[in-house]
Parts: C-alpha cells; sequence; structure tokens
C-alpha cells in the first residue's frame, strides 16, 4: 500500500508483557504481518508493571493512543499480575470516559505468545480508530484548563 | 553522566533493506550523551562482538545500546560481549529495530523513522540503568514428571540415568498411556505393548524413579530450581504394599456394568479394576461412582475375597509436597470429540469408529478379543472405508486448523494390516493428501497400494448414511476421476484429530507456562529451544508441545531430559537481578504491596529510619530478591512509588515514553 | 484484476484461496451427476478468474442450495455461497439487478409462497 | 459539648490518654480547626458544633508517633477513615481512646451565606429539628437545615460509629440523596458536556494542595508529586505533569481506599467538587466489583489489590459508553 505522508500520522505507545506479548509482537515481526508504524513498543516484565502514570505521562506528552497489552487472564507468567492490570485498565479508561475523553484511544488486549497474527490485527485496528479520532487533545492535559 | 554507545546492525539484509542504517548511526551521534555511533553488518557475529568491546574499552562507554532483532534473541549475547570487554551486563539495552520494524514496515522512510525512534527510546533508557548484579539461587535436584506415557517415561529413566532423582505423577491407575492402547506401530509394525512394556518396567524398577499413579499435581509454587509442588494422590481403596495382584477381586466385584475406558467404552469392566493386564502398578483402584459399597454401603465382596487384606474403604486422598529443581510436562493427547460430525453417522452407528477404537478392536486383549468385527452384530466386515482428516485442517469450530500428523500413517498401518489379516476385506482410503515424511514412511504407503491392494481415493466423504440392512452408506466423491461414489460399507473407520489433553491448560496455568489456542504448550523458541518452556526451569515432552509420532515423541522426551540434567547439574543458579526494591525513606508500610506479590516475597520490619534527620521507627517493606521475579504488581500499588523495579524503574519507563512521544 | 472475480468475491464473502481441495463439498452435493461444473471446480474457477465459463454452466441451476458443502467445508470456503453469488451475477448481467417493493404486490399469487418473495427481495433489493 | 469536655478532662487527669484531639474555634465563629489539647485549662477552647465537620482521623497519624494514648473524637462517617487507616498501618490502634461522638449533620458555611443570612456569629448545635438557628450579628436567623448541611452529609454514611471505645451524644442518619445520583448525571453526558463540565471545574484549580493534606487517604510520607522517583514533582513548570494530571491521579492513588469522607470537596477554597472524581470509582467498583466500602472494616482486601478470575475486561467501558 502506497503511504500518504500528508494524512494523520497518530503517535501510539504499546505496553507489551516480555512473555506473551512482546514474543507475539516478535512473531508478527517474524510472520511479517504488518502494522502501521505508527506504533512503537515498550517492553515491560508483565502488564501489571504499567502504572496508569505511564499512560497519562504519554497522552501529556503527545500520544495520540496507548494500548497495553499482556498475557492473556489465566496465562500470566507470574500468575496474577495480569488480572491486577485489568482491574486497574478498567477503572482508569471508565474515568477517563467519565471525563469525556475519547474511549477509543485507550486499549488492553490479550496477546499470546503464538498470537502473531492476533498482535499485527490488534494493532491495525488499534491505529485505525485513533487515525478516525484525529489528534488527541483532551488527554494532553487532563486538569483540563483552557 | 553516561557516555553511551550506539550499535545498529543491517543483519545483512533483514534490516538494513528497509532501515537506513546510517541514518540511525547519524541521528544517534545526536542524543544527548551519545559518544560512540556505528554500524556493522552483523552485530551478534565474534567481529561485532569484538567491535563493541574495542568501543567500551576505547571511548569509555559506560552504557551501550544495540539496534538490532529482538532482545528475546540476543540481549544475552550482547550481554556477555559488554562483561567480557569490562561492563556490567544490564548496562546494555536493545533496539528491537528487526521484528518491531523492519520485517514489518515497507517503506525505508518511514522504518528509519521508527527505528531513529526506537533507538531513542532505549537511550533514554540506558540513560538511568544503574549496573545490577545477579544473585544466586540454589537448585533442587530433583525432577518432576507429569504424565507416564510413553512421553513421561523415557524422560524420567533418561534422568534418572543421570544420576538424578524422577517423580512421574500419572492421572490414571497406571503408566503407560496411550501408546499402552495402541496395538502395533508404524512402519515396523512392532507389538506396542511388547516394546512399551519393558520401559514400564524399567520405570517402576529404577532406584531413583518414583512414580505416584492415580495421582494429580494440584498446586505449583517456587520457580526454576526450587519449585514446590503439592500432589495429590488419589484414595485407591486398595493398599500398594499389600496387593498382589491376584485380579480376584476384580472377577467377584458386582458392579460389572462400567465402560472400560481403556478399551474406549467398547466394552465394560468392573468397579474395582486394573486398566489393562500390564498396569503398573499392577494394584487395582475402586471407581467409587460405580461400586456398591460406596454406592448404598452394602456389599462388600472384594474386601471379603481379598487373601491379602488389601482393601481399606477408609483410604482418604493423601495431598503431599515435595521440592523439585525440574518439571517435565509430557501430558499427551486425546482424540477429539465428533458430536459436531453428525455427517459421519457416528455415534448413529456402532460400525462407524475412530482409529484408536480399531486399535482396541484389532488388539487380542480389547472388547472382541482382536478379532475384525462388526461391534454391532460381531459379523466380519468385508468392506471397510477410511475417511482421513476428520477434524484435522478444519478452520472451522468443528474441528482443528492443524495436521495432527500420525493419521496417514497409522490409517496406511491398519489398511495394510487388515487386508493382510483378512486378504478377502476390501479396505478404501479417502485422503485429501497422505503426507508421509519421514524415514521408510512413504515406502510403507506404497507397500500398502502396491502389495496389499488398499484403495486410496483422493477425495473426501461427504455423508456417511447407515442403511436399515446395517450397512453404511458411503457419499465420497474421486476428484482425478471426476466421480461422485456412493459406496456400500460394512465398517467406516474415522482418523479423528487429535488435540492435547484437556487437563494441560489447567497443569499450564499453575506452572505459568505459555499456550496456544489449540491448547498446545508454547515451546520457548519453535526451532533453537523445541523442548523448553518460555518459563525457566519447565520442559515440554511429547504430544502436549505438538502432534508427533513416537519415535519423535521419544527423541523428545531424551532432550528434555538432557535439559534437565543440564540444570539439575548446577548446584546454584544465577537469579534474575531485576527485581523490586523499597525506598525505605518513601515507604508507608501500608501493605498493598504484600497484598498483590504473587510469590510473598514482601514482608514488613519495623526499622529506625533517619529521614533527613528525623529518626523514628517506621515500618517499612522489605524485599526478599531470591524469591521476587520481578513482575512489578507491587510497583504500581505503591501510592508514594517507594516501591520500584530495577531494570524497569518507574524513570525508565517514563524516560522511554518521553522519547516515544517527544 | 477480473471485476466479476471480485465482484463474486464480494457478493459470496468467499475467500477461495482459503480451499484445501479435499472435495468435500463435491461429495456432499446432492446435484453432482447433473453438473458440469462441479462444486469443488466453482473454486478454482474464481481463482482462475474464468467468470464466463462459470457463468455459462447449467450447474447455476442445478444447484439446489441446499447449502451442504457450506456446511461441512472444513475451510470455510463455502462453494455454495460462489454459486450463489455466481447466479446473481448473471441476473445483474440481464439488467434485472434490483427488484423494487412497488412490483411485489404484483408478484404475489396463491401459488408463490411467501418466503420466496421475501428472500427474492433480501437479494435484489436497491 | 460540656459533657464532652467533662469526660476529656477526666480521661486526663485519669492519666488514661496524654492528650485531647478534638475542634477549637477559630478566627470567626464558623472556622472551626482541629486541634491538640495537652491539658484541662486548654479544653476550655474545645468546641464541638454544626461547623465541626473535620475529619480528624488524619491527625492520628502523627499522635500514633507520640507518647501514650490520645483522646479523639470520631463522627461515624470519620470512624471509616481511621479504620481505613489502621488496615494500612498507618495509625495505632492501641495508642488511640476513640469517642465516638454523635453527629446530626454538619453545616457549610458557604450554604448560610447563600441562604443570604450573613454576618454570622454561631449556630444552634443541631438537632433533628428541621430548622437551623443562626446566630448572627443582626440577630437570631432561621433556614432549613438541609439546605445549610455538607454535600456529604445528603449521602450520609448512617448514624454507626465502624470503630470507638465509647459513645457519646446522638447521632442520624442524614441522607436524603443518591449518592451517585450526581456521578450518574455526568456519565450520562455526551463527551462533549463531560469534557466541558470537567474543564470549567477543574480550571478554577489552583493547586494550593488543601485536598492533598486533608485526604486521609493521601497520607504518604512524601507524596509522588513532591518526590524525584516519578520525574513528576516539576514545581516551576507551568506546563507540567504534574499540574496537567495531579487530580486524576490523586484520585487513582485514593482509588479503592477512599472512604468518601468528602473531604476534599469540603475544604477546596475553589468549590470544585473533587468528590466527583472518587465517587466515580466507588462506583465502578461497586457495580463491577461488588459492593465495597472502604474501612467497613480492617482486614478485607482493597478492590485494587484483588481480582476475580471472571472479572469484566476493560473494553466494557467502551461497551457499557
Amino acid at each position: 500500500m502506497p503511504i500518504n505522508h500528508e494524512e494523520f500520522r497518530p503517535t501510539i505507545v504499546a505496553f507489551c508483557c516480555n512473555w506473551c506479548s512482546y514474543a507475539g509482537a516478535d512473531l508478527a515481526g517474524s510472520s511479517r504481518l504488518a502494522y502501521p508504524a505508527d506504533v512503537k513498543i515498550i517492553r515491560v516484565p508483565c502488564s501489571c508493571r504499567v502504572n496508569p502514570m505511564f499512560i497519562l505521562r504519554a497522552f501529556e506528552k503527545g500520544a495520540d493512543g496507548v494500548i497495553l497489552c499482556g498475557c492473556h487472564p489465566g496465562d500470566c507468567h507470574y500468575s496474577t499480575g495480569n488480572y491486577y492490570a485489568r482491574r486497574r485498565m478498567t477503572l482508569l479508561f471508565s474515568m477517563l470516559d467519565y471525563l469525556g475523553v475519547e474511549n477509543g484511544r485507550t486499549r488492553v488486549e490479550w496477546v499470546s505468545a503464538a498470537e502473531g497474527v492476533k498482535f499485527s490485527e490488534t494493532m491495525n485496528s488499534f491505529v485505525e480508530k485513533v487515525r478516525s479520532l484525529g489528534p488527541n487533545v483532551r488527554l494532553g492535559d487532563l486538569r483540563c484548563k483552557n | 553522566m553516561q557516555k553511551i554507545g550506539v550499535f545498529v546492525c543491517h543483519c545483512g539484509s533483514n534490516i538494513a533493506a528497509t532501515v537506513d542504517v546510517k541514518k540511525v548511526v547519524e541521528m544517534a551521534l545526536l542524543e544527548q550523551g551519545v559518544v560512540h555511533a556505528e554500524d556493522y553488518p552483523y552485530m551478534c557475529s565474534e567481529a561485532g562482538q569484538s567491535r563493541i568491546a574495542a568501543a567500551i574499552a576505547e571511548k569509555g562507554l559506560t552504557g551501550i545500546v544495540v539496534c538490532s532483532c529482538s532482545p528475546r534473541m540476543h540481549e544475552a549475547t550482547f550481554r556477555k560481549a559488554a562483561e567480557r570487554a569490562g561492563l556490567n551486563p544490564y548496562m546494555v539495552e536493545i533496539a528491537n529495530i528487526r521484528e518491531h520494524c523492519s520485517w514489518i514496515h515497507k517503506d525505508m522512510a518511514e522504518a528509519t523513522e521508527k527505528a531513529t525512534i526506537l533507538m531513542r527510546a532505549a537511550v533514554a533508557k540506558v540513560h538511568l540503568n544503574a549496573p545490577l548484579q545477579a544473585g544466586e539461587s540454589m537448585v533442587t535436584k530433583r525432577a518432576l514428571v507429569i504424565g507416564g506415557g510413553i512421553a513421561g517415561i523415557q524422560t524420567a529413566i533418561d534422568i534418572a540415568d543421570a544420576g538424578y532423582k524422577v517423580d512421574i505423577v500419572e492421572k490414571t491407575p497406571s503408566i503407560g498411556g496411550r501408546m499402552s492402547q495402541l496395538d502395533k506401530t508404524f512402519p515396523t509394525l512392532d507389538c506396542s505393548a511388547c516394546i512399551l512394556t519393558p520401559k514400564m518396567v524399567e520405570a517402576a524398577a529404577h532406584e531413583n524413579i518414583t512414580i505416584h499413579t492415580y495421582s494429580e499435581v494440584e498446586k505449583v509454587s517456587g520457580f526454576v530450581g526450587n519449585f514446590t509442588v503439592d500432589i495429590r494422590k488419589k484414595a485407591r481403596y486398595v493398599d500398594i504394599a499389600k496387593c498382589t495382584g491376584c485380579g480376584v477381586c476384580q472377577e467377584k466385584c458386582p458392579s460389572k456394568k462400567i465402560p472400560n475406558e481403556f478399551n474406549r467404552g467398547l466394552n465394560n469392566r468392573s468397579a474395582i479394576y486394573t486398566p489393562f493386564a500390564q498396569a503398573i502398578p499392577n494394584v487395582p483402584v475402586i471407581d467409587t461412582t460405580a461400586c456398591i459399597k460406596f454406592k448404598t454401603g452394602k456389599c462388600g465382596v472384594c474386601e471379603k475375597v481379598c487373601q491379602a487384606g488389601a482393601i481399606n474403604y477408609k483410604q482418604q486422598d493423601e495431598i503431599i509436597t515435595e521440592n523439585y529443581g525440574a518439571i517435565v510436562v509430557a501430558t499427551g493427547f486425546d482424540t477429539i470429540k465428533l458430536d459436531q460430525y453428525g455427517e459421519y453417522a457416528y455415534g448413529q452407528s456402532k460400525d462407524v469408529i475412530t482409529s484408536l477404537e480399531l486399535e482396541r478392536v484389532m488388539n487380542a486383549a480389547g472388547p472382541t478379543k482382536g478379532h475384525l468385527e462388526r461391534l454391532s452384530d460381531g459379523k466380519a466386515p468385508k468392506e471397510i472405508v477410511f475417511i482421513q482428516c476428520v477434524g484435522s485442517r478444519c478452520s472451522d469450530d468443528r474441528g482443528k486448523p492443524y495436521c495432527s500428523k500420525i493419521c496417514c500413517m497409522y490409517t496406511a498401518k491398519h489398511a495394510m494390516l487388515i487386508r493382510d489379516k483378512y486378504p478377502d476385506t476390501n479396505v478404501t482410503v479417502f485422503y485429501i493428501d497422505v503426507r508421509t515424511p519421514g524415514k521408510n514412511f512413504d515406502e510403507f504407503y506404497r507397500r500398502a497400494v502396491e502389495d496389499y491392494g488398499v484403495n486410496y481415493i483422493k477425495g473426501q466423504v461427504g455423508k456417511v448414511i447407515p442403511q436399515p440392512d446395517g450397512s453404511l452408506l458411503v457419499q465420497g466423491v474421486d476428484l482425478l476421476d471426476q466421480k461422485q461414489i456412493l459406496k456400500k460399507a460394512d465398517m467406516v473407520v474415522l482418523a479423528t484429530a487429535i488435540e492435547p489433553n484437556t487437563d494441560v491448560r489447567k497443569i499450564a496455568t499453575m506452572l505459568t507456562a505459555s499456550i496456544d489456542t489449540n491448547n498446545f504448550l508454547t515451546e520457548a523458541h519453535p526451532k533453537l529451544r523445541p523442548v523448553e518452556s518460555p518459563t525457566a526451569g519447565v520442559f515440554l515432552s511429547g504430544v502436549c508441545q505438538g502432534p508427533k509420532d513416537i519415535p519423535e515423541t521419544v527423541a523428545q522426551a531424551g532432550a528434555a531430559a538432557v535439559k534437565v540434567i543440564g540444570l539439575l547439574a548446577k548446584d546454584k543458579l544465577k537469579t534474575n537481578p531485576c527485581t523490586a526494591q523499597s525506598d525505605e525513606l518513601l515507604c508507608n508500610g501500608c501493605s498493598q504491596c504484600a497484598n498483590v506479590c504473587p510469590y510473598g516475597a514482601i514482608t514488613y520490619e519495623t526499622k529506625l529510619i533517619n529521614d533527613h534527620g528525623i529518626r523514628e521507627d517506621r515500618r517499612v517493606a522489605v524485599v526478599n530478591s531470591a524469591l521476587c521475579q520481578g513482575c512489578g504488581a507491587c510497583t504500581v500499588t505503591c501510592p508514594s512509588g517507594a516501591m520500584d523495579l530495577k531494570g524497569f524503574s518507574n524513570r525508565q519507563i517514563l524516560a522511554e515514553v518521553d522519547a516515544i512521544c517527544r | 484484476m477480473n471485476k466479476q472475480a471480485e465482484l463474486i468475491k464480494q457478493i459470496s464473502g468467499v475467500n477461495p484461496l482459503k480451499c484445501m481441495k479435499c472435495g468435500k463439498c463435491s461429495a456432499s452435493c446432492p446435484s453432482y451427476n447433473e453438473m458440469d461444473i462441479k462444486p469443488h471446480q466453482f473454486v478454482s474457477y474464481v481463482i482462475n478468474e474464468d467468470i464466463e465459463a462459470l457463468t455459462a454452466s447449467k450447474s447455476l441451476y442445478k444447484c439446489l442450495s441446499c447449502f451442504a458443502c457450506v456446511e461441512r467445508c472444513p475451510r470455510g470456503v463455502k462453494p455454495g455461497k460462489l454459486i450463489d453469488a455466481a447466479r446473481q451475477v448473471v441476473i445483474r448481467q440481464r439488467g434485472q439487478e434490483y427488484l423494487s417493493p412497488d412490483e411485489i404486490p404484483a408478484l404475489l399469487d396463491e401459488e408463490t409462497p411467501q418466503q420466496l418473495l421475501m428472500s427474492a427481495f433480501r437479494k435484489y433489493r436497491r | 459539648m460540656q459533657e464532652l469536655i467533662n469526660r476529656a478532662k477526666s480521661l486526663l487527669e485519669s492519666g488514661e490518654v496524654s492528650r485531647v484531639l478534638g475542634w477549637r474555634k477559630g478566627e470567626t465563629d464558623w472556622d472551626v480547626e482541629p486541634a491538640f489539647f495537652n491539658s484541662a485549662e486548654e479544653l476550655s477552647e474545645f468546641i464541638y458544633n454544626g461547623f465541626c465537620g473535620a475529619n480528624l482521623s488524619k491527625y492520628m497519624i502523627e499522635a500514633s508517633k507520640l507518647e501514650g494514648k490520645t483522646l479523639v473524637f470520631l463522627k461515624p462517617c470519620d470512624t471509616y477513615s481511621f479504620n481505613q487507616l489502621c488496615k494500612e498501618h498507618r495509625v495505632d490502634r492501641e495508642k488511640a481512646y476513640i469517642i465516638g461522638v454523635g453527629c446530626k449533620g454538619k453545616l457549610k458555611i458557604e450554604n448560610i451565606d447563600a441562604a443570604g443570612i450573613l454576618e454570622v456569629r454561631g449556630a444552634g448545635y443541631p438537632d433533628a429539628s428541621e430548622i437551623l438557628t443562626v446566630k448572627t450579628l443582626y440577630g437570631d436567623r432561621e433556614v432549613s437545615y438541609k439546605s445549610a448541611m455538607l454535600e456529604r452529609c445528603h449521602v450520609c454514611k448512617g448514624k454507626e460509629h465502624m470503630v470507638y471505645d465509647e459513645r457519646m451524644g446522638e447521632s442520624a442518619d442524614t441522607s436524603d440523596a443518591d449518592r451517585f445520583a450526581e456521578v450518574a448525571k455526568i456519565e450520562a453526558m455526551s463527551p462533549e458536556e463531560k469534557f466541558a463540565f470537567f474543564q470549567s471545574e477543574l480550571s478554577k484549580c489552583i493547586r494550593c494542595n488543601a485536598c492533598r493534606n486533608v485526604c486521609p487517604a493521601c497520607s504518604c510520607r512524601k507524596c509522588v508529586f513532591d518526590s524525584t522517583k516519578f520525574d513528576s514533582a516539576q514545581k516551576a513548570n507551568t506546563t507540567s505533569f504534574e499540574e496537567k494530571m495531579f487530580h486524576i491521579i490523586r484520585a487513582f492513588h485514593v482509588a479503592g481506599r477512599c472512604t468518601d469522607c468528602g473531604e476534599c470537596s469540603r475544604v477546596c477554597p475553589q468549590g470544585i467538587p473533587l468528590h466527583l472524581f472518587n465517587r466515580k470509582f466507588i462506583k465502578d467498583i461497586n457495580a463491577l466489583y461488588g459492593d465495597y466500602q472502604a474501612g467497613a472494616d480492617t482486614d478485607s482486601k482493597g478492590p485494587l489489590t484483588d481480582f476475580r478470575l471472571d472479572d469484566c475486561e476493560p473494553s466494557i467501558v467502551t461497551k457499557r459508553g
């Protein structure tokens, strides 16, 4: 597909757990399953390592979307990490929605080490979604000052 | 201030074809703290590594960033190279510009821009890296093998022969597994039991092997070298020490109408039973769901007839706790359920059977004493149709997307054996592809066709229609002849897809071993580490990792054993230094972190703290770095940020975020 | 790229490349002997973009739309949907692309099942 | 009030307690402030009236470090905060002598002002009557009691003390509103309306830290916003991370621990309804993970340090919305 450099290219931060999702991203790579270069991956040991502050910081610094990927519930390398992450992110996303911030800019997806296809599909659909939302304005400043 | 070196790998053309590596080097030199940057065709090569070492020595680098393939590939390589050059190995960060960049993007400008950003994030992180020292942990010199089939038995024997203790946990009353149900094995047509039972006996007699049959793994904790496992030894209601295996109890048991699992439910067994004659241990168990004594309180025949006094109705499940250094999963497979394949009339006609059922029918110890006969009326079948790929290679949810691998060969075996023993019986095989890679495999298949006259038809069967006269009408197609075929058969055999044992998901969860969508356990690397799970200390043996036949299973079992031996041979293991650490000055002592720690690694101490001149006793969190595995769950519960993770600290991750969003 | 082949793929929602050539569709087809192009061949005709031959085939009108092939196909290729799409392409070529609601009352009579009209309307409405 | 003073004096005299933590009249009659009283004499300044909204639990963190027991007066809703602090090992139950003091709803001076009553010199000790008599420079005035109450009293958690050594005075359950009605109202808004609402409210914030200082859950020895651990303390920079994300991060840090005591809203000099953040989390927690009241006990696991295998997925937010 030809690349249109004029269109809106969002900045997307993907936090991937080392054991499943980062490996899933590697598999997507070795299987040459393309997804937009807008996605930049940060490796964390587990989805439960992701502090909501990291996500808010990304938005404050200009990210247009943040996605968190971890092992499927029940398959966490550390047994229970993704269960905590699931609660934290549910509450955080609900709060962002409450503040009137588009909830399409945040996502959690469980991607195993064997799911290269899912990783690629997830990133494609997430980038698509964020592109449709346009540049992030509201999450830049949750104090919401004018 | 760090002095950082950036090394950009071409990976031949894998990276360089899509990423302008020179440009990345150029951009790296603009980054604060970067005093050296270079590119090289293969950074992981000996020459590439010496360039890194030379730069460390010449420029006095304090941290390095390698822009290359995934850290899961070569992080260890570059850390070792740095260590050899006198740099702390944890001062190395990898920017993954291959799997996460060059391999998935086509546009050079775009991929170069992304590679630059990934490089910047790694540089930003390495600025905040601190030298870390790996700790040590002891290795328990004992292995656990989960599953007592041929895979588990072979792994256990190999480990035990090397002089280490091994426990086998098998959930059924006897070891032996799926192989014990087979009649003959391809391509040599050996009698399966004849080659398996000596192995079973060897395992049982081995001084280093302890077998827990009728037992299940209940709980697993700990980590590589130091697993603690709870094993539930289900009550057999028969004392193993006293039972002589005479079999009188089974003969006299009045409850005899229970489907015999070993014969795939094709005949019945008694409530007190040993699954098969060569069972090890040759000690029966009482099936309490069928036992009259357990259901009504009245009976007790087995107790009366047992001369050894081995029957004990009051026996209870027992939970034993053992420590292991390594765990091997060898949980094997079963055939899939065929409920959703109505078109093949399985379950509608007794004469439509699976291949595994045919194994039992052909076996001398099976329900028909080895005579090939229809299960509906006991008549000898004159026309047998085999259908391949039943549930294999299916993209819908009725079956499995993978090739079960063994069906082509066992179908050829069955066809050949039937034609050999019953020459007046015609055998037709409907196939999609005949897959026979393997030594002497294709020759074997050709013998079935050429020497034994098995009729192979390329095409699938659409429907099997039971007829009023008891025969079966098979509607198929011959794609090469362009003809639809209606064939009358006396028996239809389905080459049913295999799937991992249903318990494996539960076991994988306990072991935190990764598992794929088909319930096969994932290997640490599909090519280079095929018998290891990504979870350290957990190894894979047999079909639990993917479909395979007996020789492959035995080979993999041996390979897993070698890996286990390699681990158990070490006295101590280096531990991951990326563990949590609490800042005493910031800690509130609120216990939230301890609540989420999966390893119980956080405890609390009351300590005298000197907080900028204020001296007071405070309750503060203390992390046991030997137990901590570095997940980071605690760091997020900590509102003050006292708890942090070495190697993935708050500031490091925020620096990466900032670099990406810059 | 052949437009008609694309159209057939689009209408049917079928990806013919998923076919593994097992022939279960042909094995299942009750009209197999009546057909000149067999169900498993529908797929290769679409892949090879030989739509002319496909639309000229009498198989289009021998297919009973029993959907046995759709039900049993292990790869989700659904040859029955392909043939259905090919039929639509033929009808569209004949300039009978659409059925308007106004035409329906005239089509009503005692003999015509209600269901037939409804399914025709579903398929051919604008 | 005199009964409370007498009891405090006798406990001080008997040596049972070493000091008293209560309320003292400030510059004006409605301006009541928390205070430690170390002697019987000092207790002459002790006051307990309708303006004693301040939750004294948090002061027990420091009091727990002192020698001897501290007598603390806790209203029913304050005891939740005390319990939560006990659970987090921040206060020492052994160091506290708790008198569960009666409460029939506390007043908000702004609400009295809003009724057009000026130059307030005091208000009658609230009783169960519907009408509140307010003393002013111009004589007594009357106002509907409910209209003068603090927001939190309209969603009163009940008249029971969760923890105490003894109880004095009568309490009343003053709740007359749905605790989550305001949150639900915002949830029902369009994203644009929500954003506009919070933008107008939070634009008032002057980052005075009053909410942080008063909050019993915000009791970190050192706040992340003051520490270098997160690179989040950037006092001078007006466009800093801290400035922008303060309230949401603060709300997240107290999520699952906030007892909904309402002190943040009570003390905000800009009148920002800060409780709407905390209450949103509480509403979600109740709806998604089962009803939970922080501080109702001292041993349950908090909702964010707990999980169920079948918890909902974060995508529920999108599906619900």
